[in-house]
Order: structure tokens, then C-alpha cells, then sequence
């Protein structure tokens, strides 16, 4: 439901756009500040915090030993959460995970596993018996909009801080050994999400701008510039010419941001 | 998605089920096949077998969810337990609660919602068998029910993948093309007005690949809106028929 | 609660059925047209559908190996479950599920578990280690009516349907080997189900006659006219007249339509 | 219902417990148990022990789920996990459930439903100690409770099974007659109206057979019910014992 | 919330309190009778239940072979569990268990842990491997105020009254042999609970103090006077000296009771 | 509380991560630290790292769980799933559902809860990684975050622990002296009104100990009162600077 001040804002912020503005004074193909910790939990295996203007958001790894999945049975198993804690937000209530934060894992989960930036054959211990289990917990701490770029973004600076403790198998036990070893990742997915409002599309929407989009579109691709995950969301709809469009900005906005963050494979 | 070094299309290049790269599988839909929802329609798409039912524009309960000014589109995709390989549980999957959200999201620009406020429309969808592109057959057959409850829409929406398999982009992957290609890309586009109501991909896709497969897909909704026509047609006609 | 509708149809339904007869011009002892169609899911290892009149049920049977209940080691294990999907009825909710069809789908497992219709020891690969478990799962998917009788013939349709694939036991590891074997039944178990409506019987009562019953019988019975599972449902009663009458009339009718659907033993 | 051979009546055609084909248990009730609830009572019957509860008629939240020309009854019928021989988990098992259903449904026949519109009583079940016969014993006792908390009622009902052991057909079957023999078949009763308000059976009986145990099951309804009366005389005895 | 009615009786019951006096005749520091009975649930490998006043609880231990915690691999394992069944109070409601009843079987968990009542390195079957797993299910069948004290007698009671199975292990497998080893209890954990009414402590509280008390602490000790377990509730506070007051007044009643129940070490 | 025989105490009378008894672990505060909640706090204390919010007062749904003469205060204490380690299931455990509890009715005596009638106030607090003494930590921060939003409150309420560890009575309980400790004892204090709103302890201890170590962690509250005071005063200060 759209109230009255929103109605407004919405007015205000389509004006502001179609004039090629917006209201924080950014570019339209302008990110916000992204300011990115690393190794901030000390008891996860892996860790960062992601600061996308207002937004926070934290992602730990934690490491087990489990089992494969049947049908993978030489693969590791990479499982990506997302947890929109009601402290992040007045919309936000505790409970199960809801479509929103079930949609924002499967999104991060998708990059993360399509781009293969996790070895996850490099993860198998015991073919079929025993593998690594990774656990990517992401935990939105403040939302002033777009989840998914910052979680994208903190799930995988948490997954370039990640170590795994030396072991060697003896007689299908598993013996830890001194030290760690690092995880290498293979790629780095950056999504990159479009808002669409008043039919013109901006990057990286804050929560003023989600509240009135009419659309969204999330285009997640690998340092080769290909495309590996593609989610549109909301109740609107985009055309062919502005799809591509987006394709192609999304490749250079995460060339840009790979650059500035200094990840390079 | 995975890569295994299957091969997927032969040399006369067609692919595991005969098809040609840009062909449909064969598809059947009908409405009207429920007699208490408000709305019905089934199809068959390849080996996909769906039912969805809508019941509405309805009182909402509790009231508080209602909206003022437009009403409230519910959408539950749910698979049968016997509908995949291995037995499903009946308590909805992440992947489901995923796909209930796109399929509504992929809807909900076809309908004027400010036609009815205060009011909720709930879309069933039932997948009885499953077999590669279930989203979008779904939200082909659940636009039919709407049609078929007689709720007011822009257009129907026409929804089918492409992707890619062994180098090439082919149209509308079935259960092996979708596990064993490289990327699946479905689409759902109201033809009348030429816009894309639902767009998800993963997989591996250069920019040129990308909207060479966009571009297939959405030739393929086009010749499915064909049909769904005919399917509002064949209804329309028999109704008139029994009338007289 | 009884809307003044309902209360005018139940004069109207009450008053026919005094008469001896009912709204949809059947006689009181007279069930709708049977439609069974078998195998429509490719997927499942057996599968049926069947039209009672316009209530429509799907079953699809699955067949996984896995472990023996501790006090029926050598048994193989038969799983009844029911939904009752929103699509089916404006009455049906989405969620968990609720008494009415765990009660379904309980009174169909109790006749086919109480008929040995299927031959559980058959189904035992290793005693106390591994066996067949049969998930039997009932779907409705119109509502117009007498969900038992409808949902124990799709359920027993279902299994004379279904074949399990051939396999060999080596030093503990099911091999599968080509070709499957039909799961044969032991014996053809019919619900046949009553409505008392002012004081009077009849079968397979459809939506509105169930709307303005007073309460339900279920009678099943095998091949040799033995009953093998009863349930009295709705919040009225039955004399011991009433009962013994459906007893009764349960058998012929059984008979009856295990000839109709040359369902013999 | 499994049908190993064991021997459930001696040559003497006395049971496992020593009872005759057509003996109950022993059998003691008690009306006014509990200081909290609205009424209650206690049955022990062989070594099934099992506390009722009632509480209302009282308002109905939330409030769209009242009727407005009669009351609701809600039952909970509940095992304690320490009453069956394996802990059993606190969580509703399907068997809870279906029971609660059928139990509601043997004593909504009894109340005047009509009395007290738009309110709902609720019937708590607790079984302490399980032995066979459990929905039997529960109705006995819960309608006990029910007339306790001065519930308005046509009849009390008074509930026992019979079935068939070792080609005998007997009364009120214990835990391991229920579980080895061949047919168990609960019934519940009003004997002042003479009729059945549950029936189930499972197992299997001739159609003879079938009728013998439906009459054994109703005679021991009619002593259960004995008792029944004489345990709410006790309790108004003694409340007119202490008022003078 | 407070109805009038309750201000009414909580000003009755203050005055009575700063004059030494209970609604109930009771003193400040004195208790209602306590009735114990053992064993009356034979299928239960120990069981009690106890009258507290008109407070009831029953509680029936469980015993099975499981696994032991992983941080413990020599220990055998004990659950407290407790249930509010909705037949003891208006105010209880069906469904999983409440912050209420968490906290009671927390409770009475921590007073038998803390003290060692149970040995639990002797329910130690195969180190690692296989243990016994004590279920304690404190079943609330009567409330009438002070479950925590209650409970904690129950639960004492069940577990002086537990049985196990006579066993030996033979090649990994349990072969149970005849008769049964009662439990050792090693120490009898006492919980004092006091209410705080109108800045007043009193021992024992029923209902109605309940209803208006300010605040709630329960203290446990062992037979050795050593405190083992404290737990404040309620939304009011105490000061240190009513805290000290609370201990030693504990301490006390604790040994009485232990006396009165003959319950020495 | 296991009692392993490690040495916790060195000769020097010093503990594992050097600090003496009765000393504190290093704290960190800092309040106003979240855009979206109305009060907000952060807090380092040892290797505990914790955020609090606060949203209200607010409408309260559904509505007849509104007070006529109060608020109701609503608290929630959550793990994140990395904050200890082993992974934590999100799923609210027994143990996060009593300290939810416990810290709610610590909380409360501060707050003038008759000041907003028929309102809510949430209080969330997020545990992002767990060293011991959690739940003392999270009183000292959501007290923090209450004051931030701005809730009239009779006084801050500072939370600490005290213990034993190898005979010696000791503040502030880290991981390691919680788990191989003989006894912990968390305390919530008002300094200026002078009473204690939370009090728990497992272990063993003496009457006399007991006293010693109420005593102790009431002075380990004094002075993390004191932190809290300095943490306001410094976000005023900033505040004022910023609009000067």
C-alpha cells in the first residue's frame, strides 16, 4: 500500500530521475560507499561486514564435517542463509525465514555457486563419505536498501577470509593438524540491482527509492564479465531494450567494484 | 548446473528428445477444470503436468492485511509428493516459497489491481509432475485461471526458458537439458504490450548469449500465447455451444 | 454453523430423501459414475485418478528403501498421507495437516492395512535392516463429496498400478537389475460411505448432502464380505439398527463395484 | 492389528488378565478432581489412567470463529510422554489428532449445543498411563467432566470396545488383545437414547461377528454407565454432606 | 494487566503480610502440606507425583539408550522437559511449550545438575558411543501457584523411585538381562521459592500471591546447605540484604524438608 | 559448570587471560549506532560483541494483548548462527527463549511502563559473537538502547557477573572460567535505586561465597554503570556538536 507521504516522495524522486538526479545526490549508475571489514568474529571460520551507504550487513562462514549429497557425491556442500533480524528494520519481524529472506539467499547462492567461485570438489574429504560443510550465515544488521549487492558483496569478502584447519584422513578418521589453510576462491560474482522507477533505471536503489520502484533487477556476473545469476523482482516489468541495457552496465558497474575492492583473480 | 561433458545435442543437431534447438515441447492446456474454483486451467508441457485454481477477488482475513486502495495477489506454487523422482515432503521447500514469490510477481502486472480493493485473489498452482520449466508452465496455466475466473487483466502472460546446452541456446529445456546444461533462462512476457514480467537465469551466459536467449525465450511465450488463446476460444465456443 | 441457505436445502434434500429420493435424482443406495484412469504419473511408481461424480482424487505411490519399524523387522513399511489442497475447495486452507485429512488418510490405511491388500512381508529386503517403504499419497483435487469412498479407490488404483524395480542383495548393497515386477494385492478393500439425513441412509453422498448430514458412516470391506475398517464421523449418531443396515449394504455395495471395475481376487 | 498366534484365551476361556470374554476391567472413576478447571474427573480402567478437564462455555478469540446460533466444542485428547512404554514426543502425533476429532465427535451428540451461542467449551484429555481402550475410557471420563462442570446434556456417554481374540469375541480389550489379536472395535454410547455416537473398528469380523461385538461393545457402555451415575451421586452426596 | 478485582485482594493480602499473616493462615516462612506418592505409573521406569497444597505434579522418567553429547562422551544424559498442560489452568494454552514452561524445566534441570544428584558418568554404557538418556517430564496437572518447588519435589521423587534394566554389552550390542539397579541419587536439591509482596518475602506462594507478588526468587541448595541453583522472575527487583535474608531462610527450609521426607544422604 | 581439575588461577594469582579477580574484561560501548530503530547500542566486552534495538512505543497487534493501564515490553535475546563455535541453528532455542525472559524482567523494573498505555515496546538484541556472560553483556546494551530511544527510565540497569573458579571468587566470567568454573552468577543492578533486578546462578557456592560473589559482581555493575553513563554522555555531546 502506497500512503499519501509515498505518494509524494514518489513524485519527487520520479522528477529527480527523469531529470537524470536522485535524491541523495547520486548519479543514477552511482554506488554508495562500500566499506567492507574483514575477520570481525573471531570464532567463525570466515567473517566480514559490508557497509553499503546505511546498510550493514554481516556474513559469517562456519565449517563442519558432514555428509555429500547424493547426487554429488565428490562435491563439498556450500549452504547460503539469509537472516533479516527485526533489529535491521521496523518491516522486519522475528520468526522462520520469510519469501524475502529466502529469495535473498537463493540469489546470493546462485552467484557464489554459478560463477564457481567455491572449489566445492576441492571440499570432499571422503568421496561420498565425508565432506566440508560450509555455512554462509548472512545477517542483515541495517537496511537502508539493497540487500542483495550487500550481501552478495559480504558473503563473499567473509568467503575470501575463510580458512580451513589442516587435517589428514587415517583409517576414515578425520585428524586435525596444525595451522590453517586459506580458501581460494575461483571467481568474483558481484550482482549488481537496478531499480526501475518512472521507467528509467538507477543502480544500487536505497530504501527511498524501493519504497516507490516499480521494479527490480538483480544481474550477478563473473570476472570474465559473463552473466551467471539474473533475478527480477517486484510487481513491475522491464522491456527487452531495458534488460539488455542493464546486462551491460551491470558488467562494467562489477568490473568497476572488483577493481576498487582490489579483487582480482 | 552442473558441467558434465554429456552430449546433449547430436550431430544432426537435435537434442535428447528429437527436438530442434528452437522448438516447444509438445503442449496441451485447458480451462475451466475444476467446478469449485472460481477459476481453472491445466496443462501439459512435455511431461509437466499442472493444474492452477484461483479463488477470488474475496473478503481478506485478518482484515488488517487488506489494502485500501487495490487488492492482494496470493499465489502458492506446491509440488505433489509424487510429482519428482524422489518423494517430495509436502511442507513447502525454500525453492518453492522462491518460485511462489516470482510466479506472483510475474502475474501481477497482467491484473488491474485497483479494481477490486480490499479484496485478495489467491492463485493454486499444483505441480502433479514435474519435468524441467515448471515455473513457467505455471505461470502460463495460472494466467488462464485468472482469465478463466474472469478477473480483469492487461493481457495474458506467456511464460517459457531457454538456455544453454553443449554451446547452443535452445528453447524451452526439459528435466536433463536443465540439469545438465549451462544455463537456464526463464521468461514470462505479456505479448500485447512487449514487456517482461518475470526474468531469472543462472547458469553461465556470455552478453551476447544472453540476449540471444532472452530473445528466444521470448519468441517461444509468443507462440504459447497462441495457444492459451485458443484455450480461452475452445472454452468460450463450447460454452456458447451448450448455451444454444 | 448453518446459513439460512443451507437450512432451506436441507428441508428441500430432507423431505426428498424422505420420499426416497435426492436432489441429484439418484436413487438413496445409488453411487455416481466411477471414472479410474491409471499411470498418469510417469514418475511415480503407480498412480491413479478417479472421478466419483465431479470429486476428484489423485494418488501417486513412491517406493524408497529404508529401515523396518523396530517391532515389525521383517514388514516393509506402508505410508498413508493425505492433502487436502487449496485448489480443491474454497474450505481448504494451505498449511500442515489439520484432522480431517489426517483422518482420511488414516481410515484408507486402515483398510488396506487391515485387508493385507498389500503383502508387507514381501516388501522386506534385509530383516531389521532394510526394507520397501511405500508412500502412498492421496490428492484431492476437487471437492464435490465423499472424499473417503473416492480417495480409497484411488489409493487402491494407485497400488494394483505400481511395479518396483528388480534388484539383487550383494554383501549389503541393493544392486538394481533391469526390469521391474507389479506389486501384487492381496485384496481389494471398498469404503463405502453413509450419510444419515433425517433419520434416513444413503451412500456416497455428494457436497450439498454432506453440508446438511447429521453424521457419516464408513464401512470397508475385502473380497470375502469380512469388514475390515469402520469410522462413524459428524457430530450425530447412529442406532444399532442403522449400523447393522449399513453393514449390510456396505457388502453388496463393495461387491458390486469391485465387479464394475473387475477388481477379483 | 498383526495376527500372530499367540494365545490369548486359556482352556479355560479366561484372557491373559484372567477376565471372562465378556468382563471389564476394574473400573474407577471420580468426578471433581482438579480445583482449576470448570469440571473434571479421573477413571482408572485396568491400567489406563487418565484425567479430564472442562472448561466453560466462555468467550471465543478469535471471535469470527464463534457461531452464532450455538456453542463450539474443542477436545484435546493427549498422551503424557511418559505413558506409553517409549517416551512419546510432547507434539501432536496424527493418532492424537485423529482421536481428538473422533473423540469431540462421540460427545457433541450428548450437549445442548444450542444453549449457549456464540461461546465454546474445551474438553482437555490427559492420558497419564496408557493400556488399551484409551478413546474408550477418555469419552467415559471426559463426559463425566462435562456433566461435572454442569454442562446442559441430553444423556451422559459411557464408551467401551470389543474385538476378537483367538476367534473370541470380548469385551474391553487391553493393550496387548489390541495389539496381537484380530479386530478391535470401540463404540460409544447414550444408553438413555440408545444410540452409537462413535464407532471404529479395525481388524477384521464377519458380518455376524461384526453384530455380536457391536451388542457386547453396547452392554459394557451400559455397566460403564452404572458407574458413571453412581460416581456423580457420590460427588453430589458428599457436596450435600458438607453443606449441612 | 491488573483487574480491579486483583488490586483489591493485593492490597487485602499486603496488609495481612506486614502483619506477619497469609490470606491462607499461613506464616510468612511456612509451607503448604506436601503429599508425595512414588511409582504410580508402572510403565514408567520411575515416576511421582506430588501435592503442594493444591498444587499437583506428576512426573515420569523415561529411560532409553542414545548417544552421548559430544563434549561429554563419558557421561550418560539427562533431559528435564516440562509441560503446562492446558487442563491445569485457564491460563495454560495448548501448543509447543512457552517461555513458562521452559523456564521451570530449566529450572529444576539446573538444580539437579548443579548438585549431582544423578551420576551421570555411571549411565555411561560404551564411552562415546552409547549412553542412557534420562527423560525427566514434569507434567503440571493442578495449578494453584509455586510450580518451581513443586516441580523440583516431583521431579526429586520420580527420580528416587527410577529403575534400570539389568544389562551387559556383547560385541558393541545391549543384551538386557533380568532384573533392575534402582538409581543412586547422590544429593536431594531443595528449591526455596520466595515472593516478594509489598516489599514482604514469603516461602511458598499459592495463587493468589502469585497474582500479585512483585517478585519472584527461587533458591536451591543441596544437602550440604551449599546453594546450586537461583533464579529471579518476575518484573520487580530485591535488594542484597533480601537476597542474603532469602539464602538463609533457604538453606533452612530445605533441610526440614529433606528431613520430613526422610530424604538423607 | 563441569569441575575439571584445569588450572584457572596461576600462581600469581592471575587468570587465563591475565586479569586479576576482581577485574573486569575490556568493555566497549557506543549508542545510536543503527539508522532504522528508535534506540540503539552496541557492546564489546571481552570477545562478546552485541547489538540492541529498540522500536517503540508502537501499536500493539493483535490488539486485545494490549494493557489498559501499561506497556507491555517485549524482548527478544538471538544467537547469530556464527556466534559460537559450532554453528547455531536460527531456530530460537530453550536456552535463548529463558534469557529472553529472564532479561525482560530485568529490564522492566526501570522502565515507567504506565507512562505508555495500550503500546509495545521491542526490544531486539543480537548476540553477533558469544564469549561468556552474554546475557549480563545484553542488559548492559539493550539498557543502553532503551535510553537512546528515549523511554523514561527510573534508573540504567548495568548487568555483570561473578563466580568461582579454582576457590576464588572472580568477576566478569569469560568462556573458558563459565564452562570449567564451579559456579556463575549473573546479577542486574539499578546503582542509584540500589537493587538488583536479575539474579541466576548454577554451580556450587557457600552461603558465604554466595555473599562475597552478590557482592562482587554488584560492584563489576557499579563501575560498567559508570561506561554506560560515559557512552550517553558522549553521543549528547556529539549530538550537540554537530548541531552547534
Amino acid at each position: 500500500m502506497m500512503s499519501i507521504v509515498v505518494r509524494v516522495k514518489q513524485k519527487q524522486i520520479a522528477q529527480l530521475i527523469s531529470k537524470g538526479k536522485r535524491l541523495d545526490g547520486r548519479d543514477l549508475y552511482e554506488y554508495r560507499d562500500i566499506k567492507i571489514e574483514q575477520g570481525i568474529i573471531e570464532k567463525a571460520e570466515g567473517s566480514a561486514k559490508v557497509l553499503l551507504g546505511k546498510t550493514e550487513v554481516m556474513v559469517g562462514v562456519k565449517i563442519e564435517v558432514g555428509q555429500p549429497f547424493l547426487d554429488t557425491p565428490n562435491d563439498g556442500v556450500l549452504t547460503v542463509n539469509a537472516e533479516l533480524v527485526p533489529l535491521a528494520s521496523p518491516t522486519f519481524e522475528p520468526g522462520p525465514p520469510d519469501e524475502n529472506s529466502i529469495e535473498l539467499a537463493r540469489v546470493v547462492d546462485r552467484g557464489i555457486r554459478e560463477s564457481k567461485a567455491v572449489d566445492l570438489p576441492k571440499l570432499c574429504i571422503e568421496p561420498g563419505k565425508k565432506v566440508f560443510v560450509l555455512f554462509v550465515d548472512i545477517y542483515v544488521l541495517n537496511h537502508d536498501g539493497n540487500l542483495i549487492d550487500a550481501s552478495a558483496l559480504a558473503a563473499l569478502a567473509a568467503l575470501k577470509n575463510t580458512k580451513i584447519f589442516n587435517y589428514e584422513v587415517q583409517d576414515g578418521e578425520i585428524k586435525i593438524k596444525p595451522g590453517y589453510t586459506p580458501l581460494q576462491l575461483q571467481a568474483h560474482p558481484i550482482a549488481i540491482t537496478f531499480a526501475k522507477i518512472n521507467d528509467k533505471l538507477v543502480v544500487d536503489p536505497w530504501l527511498e527509492e524501493e519504497q516507490v520502484m516499480d521494479a527490480r533487477l538483480t544481474i550477478t556476473t563473473d570476472d570474465q564479465g559473463r552473466i551467471c545469476a539474473v533475478q527480477k523482482g517486484g510487481s513491475g516489468f522491464f522491456t527487452t531494450k531495458q534488460i539488455m541495457e542493464a546486462a551491460q552496465i551491470a558488467v562494467e558497474k562489477a568490473k568497476e567494484i572488483r577493481k576498487k575492492l582490489g579483487w582480482v583473480t | 548446473m552442473s558441467q558434465k561433458t554429456e552430449t546433449l545435442i547430436d550431430k544432426n543437431g537435435l537434442r535428447i528428445d528429437g527436438r530442434r534447438p528452437d522448438e516447444l515441447r509438445p503442449i496441451k492446456v485447458e480451462v475451466g477444470v475444476l467446478s469449485n474454483a472460481d477459476g481453472s486451467a491445466y496443462i501439459e508441457q512435455g511431461k509437466n503436468k499442472i493444474l492452477a485454481a484461483v479463488y477470488g477477488p474475496k473478503e481478506l482475513h485478518p482484515k488488517h492485511l487488506a489494502l485500501p486502495d487495490r487488492m492482494v495477489l496470493r499465489c502458492r506454487y506446491h509440488m505433489a509428493p509424487f510429482s519428482v523422482q524422489e518423494r517430495k515432503s509436502p511442507a513447502p521447500s525454500r525453492r518453492e516459497i522462491e518460485l511462489s514469490k516470482v510466479v506472483r510477481e510475474a502475474l501481477e502486472p497482467a491484473i488491474f489491481m485497483e479494481y477490486y480493493p480490499r479484496t485478495a485473489i489467491d492463485v493454486f498452482i499444483e505441480v502433479l509432475q514435474a519435468d524441467g520449466g515448471t515455473r513457467c508452465a505455471s505461470i502460463t496455466v495460472a494466467s488462464l485461471a485468472l482469465a478463466d475466473a474472469g478477473i480483469p487483466m492487461r493481457d495474458l502472460v506467456a511464460a517459457c526458458s531457454a538456455g544453454k546446452v553443449d554451446d547452443t541456446i535452445v528453447l524451452d529445456l526439459m528435466d536433463t537439458e536443465d540439469k545438465v546444461g549451462s544455463a537456464d533462462l526463464p521468461v514470462a512476457y505479456m505479448p500485447n504490450l512487449g514487456v517482461v514480467t518475470l526474468l531469472q537465469m543462472d547458469g553461465i551466459l556470455t552478453l551476447e548469449e544472453f540476449e540471444k536467449a532472452v530473445n528466444l525465450a521470448i519468441d517461444g511465450c509468443k507462440r504459447i500465447y497462441a495457444m492459451q488463446k485458443e484455450a480461452l476460444r475452445a472454452k468460450y465456443v463450447s460454452i456458447k455451444e451448450s448455451e444454444e
